[in-house]
């Protein structure tokens, strides 16, 4: 765990925590969400508290501003992302703007030794889990192609090959099984990972073998340029009754109810009872990568109609009617977030290149004559121009 | 003269609109080849013109794509199939290998294979993980396929057009980070077989030969050797299965030096092939051994070090180097 | 279509026959499944027609009979393939015995112009496709790897590496549509299958493009040693569910309602709605090949509790309670399959093999260079031979 | 001297049983490999004697076997994974390229996968489509991976057993067609490196090299040959990648003149890059090219053609005499 995070993580669900901010009279006035009846969603656009007879879920006020600092820290170094591709630090940058509530929401239904494998866009997942963003940023830049130590954070490498680490993620989970443990696994991917047949795949070997993995499915309406009627014409969640597991649906700008939804499904793999499927319903802000040009596939319309559901919007709007935060948070979180970006940009742009023989380590653990034969006639071939040049 | 300048994007472009032109069976699929015209704009406005139904936004499945492909084929379309970028062909390499490139054989000849698999490969582009490399050696081990590459815009068009229309699958390998160089393209020639290669330059102290990305940077290494004094011949292969043999037997038998080049790691490479086989042809005419310059026994390394992953001016003319010191 | 099928297929679904079996009276007989109420029923094993809301058939004596002969004499020629093998005249074969029912009541369903794609084992398909059986025990002789010509019967060729077959079926399907036609395509493959990627991947194609596709997984409770539990923890035909489409579990040891619920099934997909999966629940009563023991996996007890259930004895019956075949029938039924195996026994053996050149042809339609060269040299090399000879 | 005669697929089975009780994080997982056994019965007994948690039946889906391996393998577990035959390995094909090979190199060495992938390969067994071929070029190809393959009883229960013990995941190829086959397996000796090739017999004339199931026919042509006079040294590589070019050298400087034999079809295949390689190791001392032996650019042929089209004693035989012509 890093400092940067709110809270370090607890071994257990922090279930039992004393203050609670949701007082007998406030619970009474929550209303029943008004959209989808499918979709759980425990806050509203509106910054509403709602219940849903299922999924409970009572925070103390530290805990929420938690949520809301996590969110708002992961926007601002997302950005910065964004920034330093568009100044050639970066040589690319997949943000995860709107998209922050379903990542910080499941990242903190974890505990430590629970294991997460995320494709290439779960950066405020990456934070919860206490991973350096200065550490996702360097295979944007080119100087290595992931490279953090998954084990140190229990955060995987980013996959960029769509769908195969669900397999990982459902492997490892077996293992997890074998070993006698109760921790669980979160196998994040999207909704156009949802077509690849590896994706179906880990749900049969999750199934079969009872694999305590939560299958988290952010359906952010897109694939690059497709959205996901192209995958799918019913909702994704429900790919997991076909399988024998349950799917649920929540607001993925909901950062209350996808941390509630998670714990649950968490707990429901830790009990035996093998996977579970969540769809998180939300929306990409911004392009999927810098070199994509989003206006030429959809509408700014569509787009705009998702800013009113802005995930941190709608909790600062509950934080404040609440009067859970004052203006000093508030003012402290932007001083932060600024101090955030300042620090990415700095590391970054001092972030050495590689040095050209990386390119022969680390290809075997045991070595390999032929690579030791490279590295060799590489290092004689670079003395060469060192020569020619005395 | 009709010839025009133009990229060789723009060129594989003009190519796929002209096929689906000309027959109304030609179908192009893949993710993302529809709005948005494709990650590379290669189909850029192709649905718009010729409609969903023949412009076909796939959902994310490599083995889909590609296996739904070989039903349409089977049901008398041609479909020329777009793998975003080189390293997301892998899920749909069981139905190249054990499908696609096997049926004819499999119906003794009664099942054709129209299908074009377009694979932007290779590096130079300074992009993430995944995005450049250079498969090429694993689809031309594989009878049944055919795999070709072209190094410029007059080739991409023309090539495009003739690997749709044979009967055969054929693997187009589309040198990305060649996408934007431009070159004359008539459209009124006569284009020669889709599988000869080219002599690109004419030489006479040793031969070069290279397909795809690679002819160009051996062309420059070539006009580097010549301000030196050396002679080298460059020869642009075009297609990797079949191999045109024969011309570059020409050339070694002239030159009586050889050096191969491209971008895929050396170890069981092309060059292994064009080795071994211009060796066993020209025995009595090497000078020097077959030298091959190409990718290290490595995944193709992250961006910042690519430069000297690749094969560049200065790898090239040091194996030259190698090749005239025998 | 080849002389030994039975009755011609029709260029629309046979509907609108004259005769009917079925009179009034005994449909008021009729009793509901005493089974699963999930499995569709007609026939029950003890021979007996019973009524299903969803799925009514009404035959005609002759084409009662003729679903009877389907079946007999499919299973003649596939015994006559066991025996073949065990005289080494085979390499391998595949036997369906106890999947008769699946296979002639689902192929009896589709017209001339609908296009079945098979794995190794559905040779009743092939049968009433009016493939001749020495056709299909080429490859197991080992003297072509298939090669029939599909388009000649609209069966495509037996397909070994599980799973692929389904895109296949799935993408002539999308042509189909294309083509403004209303034909449909059955996808073969089997309980084991349904874990393959490929098979998940069809599903969504076939679903977002609206494919007129019935999938037709013959789930006959084993995949060579593993139990279908080993791929799902819940009933195959839910699979379907979950990308939006229907499925529904027929007997699949009762060829009257295998042949309605495809039926059915093929006018869905004709409707233009898109794909559908048909779960024949049925029982591989032999050896996955001859070159498996089951023994090793699996009781005695359980094969005999399916014998109980046989395709061709409920149907046999059937006919003879209800007087829709006499003695005769039966008789020459019997002598038919006799010459059947017969045949095929004599054709196998005089089946000739393949001149030795023939590996050099059919790789490509074009024509390589190498394979010319290739060619070229085995034939010098075996020349070489012949002159060492003189 | 403990040395017991069995068959090569006994002693894999052995070797595997030997693992599995050393070290507790050994798992075998794959297609019928529980109470079945495997389609060879490689496997039999297993599960009964470590139970279903150890020897694991999976779903019929082989990207989910490599796939979920590669997770076991992150927890801590050390995977065999049993492909059932050759032609199978496809649906895996990704995971094993694009993960399995990589996540080493992507981690900067912080992951370590040591999963050992068993793929009995190879013709000679008279099987039908997708059950005779060699696919190991498509492997050897990509760096991260090892590839072997043992000739005899006794490297097939050494070789198995340090495969398993590496750190690396390692493609083993099991000969299949020579699983019957009895040798001496001395299960106190102390064996060799992995990947070092072995002269299986000496010779002066001419050498020969080969792996997994053609080193026995190698060594019956050699036998012939020597009636004729002829001194082939035969080397058995037993490792594809790395490849042991140094042994292979030293036989080819005292020789000067190298066939290679092997099934994979010889396009694109392993004996290219001996080839390439020796002919630059060896330039002044072979007196001939080096003459390849294998499958032809066809899919394996039906079981009916097969001794046509696999290598045997007289295409080796054929080979030998032209490279000792020149
Ligand atoms: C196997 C594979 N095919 C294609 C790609 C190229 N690609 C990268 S991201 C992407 C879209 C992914 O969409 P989704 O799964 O919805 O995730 P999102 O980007 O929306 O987070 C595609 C097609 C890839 N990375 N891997
Ligand atoms: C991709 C692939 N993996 C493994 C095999 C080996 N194999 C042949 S049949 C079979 C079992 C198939 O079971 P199922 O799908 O239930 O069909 P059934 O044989 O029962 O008809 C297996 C594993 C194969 N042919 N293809
Ligand atoms: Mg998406
Ligand atoms: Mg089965």
């Amino acid at each position: 765990m890093t400092v940067e995070s709110t809270a370090a993580r607890s071994k257990q669900p922090r279930r039992s925590s004393s203050k609670r901010t949701s007082s007998p009279k406030k619970k009474a006035a929550a209303k029943k969400p008004a959209g989808d009846p499918g979709l759980v969603q425990l806050l509203t656009p509106e910054g509403e508290r709602v219940e849903h007879p299922d999924y409970a879920i009572d925070l103390t006020a530290d805990e929420l501003r938690g949520l809301y600092r996590d969110m708002v820290l992961t926007r601002a170094f997302d950005a910065e992302g964004v920034t330093l591709q568009r100044q050639g630090e970066l040589g690319l940058w997949p943000s995860l703007l709107g998209q922050e509530a379903a990542q910080v929401g499941s990242a903190r239904a974890m505990r430590d030794d629970d294991y997460a494998f995320p494709t290439y866009r779960e950066h405020g997942v990456a934070w919860v889990r206490g991973v350096p963003p200065e550490n996702l940023l360097g295979m944007f830049r080119g100087v290595n192609n992931g490279g953090w130590d998954p084990n140190s954070n229990n955060f995987h490498l980013y996959t960029i090959v769509i769908g195969s680490q669900a397999l990982h993620a459902t492997g490892y989970a077996m293992g997890i099984t074998k070993d006698g443990a109760d921790s669980s696994v979160i196998a994040y991917f999207g909704d156009g990972a949802s077509s690849q047949g590896d994706v179906a795949e880990s749900f049969t070997f999750a199934a079969v073998y009872n694999a305590p993995v939560v299958f988290f499915c952010q359906n952010n309406q897109w694939a690059i340029s497709e959205p996901t009627e192209k995958q799918s014409r019913v909702p994704l969640y429900r790919r997991a009754d076909g399988f024998g597991f349950p799917g649920v649906r929540v607001d993925g700008n909901d950062v209350l109810a996808c941390l509630a939804v998670t714990r649950a499904a968490l707990e429901h793999t830790r009990s035996g009872q093998g996977p579970m499927l969540v769809e998180a319903y939300t929306y990409r802000m911004g392009a999927h990568t810098t070199s994509d040009d989003p206006t030429r596939y959809r509408e700014d319309e569509e787009r705009k109609g998702w800013e009113a559901k802005d995930p941190i919007l709608r909790l600062r709007t509950y934080l404040e009617n609440e009067g859970l935060a004052d203006e000093d948070f508030f003012a402290s979180l932007e001083e932060e977030s600024t101090a955030l970006g300042k620090r990415v940009r700095e590391a970054i742009r001092t972030m050495e290149n590689p040095d050209e023989m990386a390119m022969f380590e680390n290809i075997y653990a045991d070595g390999h004559a032929l690579v030791d034969e490279e590295r060799a006639a590489y290092a004689a071939y670079q003395a060469s121009f060192a020569e020619e040049g005395n | 003269m009709a010839a025009e300048k133009m990229a060789l994007a723009k060129a594989i472009t003009e190519s796929l609109r002209t096929s689906l032109e000309q027959d109304s069976k030609v179908l192009v699929m893949g993710e993302d080849v529809g709005k948005l015209g494709g990650v590379f704009r290669v189909t850029d406005g192709l649905q718009k013109d010729f409609g969903e139904d023949r412009v076909i936004d796939t959902p994310l499945a490599e083995s889909g794509i590609v296996g739904t492909a070989i039903g349409l084929a089977l049901r008398g379309y041609r479909p020329v199939v777009e793998i975003q970028f080189d390293g997301f062909v892998f899920p749909a390499y069981d139905q190249i290998v054990t499908q696609l490139a096997k049926m004819h054989a499999r119906a003794l000849g009664k099942i054709k294979l129209p299908v074009v698999i377009r694979i932007p490969y290779g590096g130079g582009i300074g992009a993430v993980e995944h995005h450049s490399e250079s498969p090429e050696a694993l689809f031309a081990h594989v009878a049944g396929l055919k795999c070709v590459s072209p190094s410029n815009a007059s080739d991409a068009y023309w090539m495009m057009q003739q690997s749709i229309a044979s009967d055969d699958p054929v693997i187009f390998f589309e040198p990305k980070r060649r996408y934007w160089d431009k070159g004359e393209v008539d459209k009124t020639a006569i284009p020669g077989p889709l599988h000869k290669a080219r002599v690109a330059r004419e030489g006479s102290d040793l031969t070069v030969v290279a397909y795809g990305p690679m002819v160009k940077t051996c062309m420059e290494a070539a006009a580097a050797a010549a301000e030196e004094g050396r002679s080298l011949e460059v020869i642009d292969l075009r297609s990797m299965s079949p191999i045109d043999f024969d011309t570059v037997q020409a050339s070694v038998e002239k030159t009586g030096r050889l050096v191969v080049v491209h971008e895929a790691p050396v170890f069981y490479g092309s060059g292994a092939e064009i080795a071994a086989r211009i060796t066993e042809r020209c025995f009595y005419h090497l000078e020097a051994p077959v030298l091959r310059v190409g990718g290290y026994h490595a995944p193709y390394p992250p961006a910042r070090l690519e430069e000297e992953y690749l094969p560049g001016l200065d790898r090239i003319l040091d194996s030259v180097d190698r090749a005239l010191a025998y």
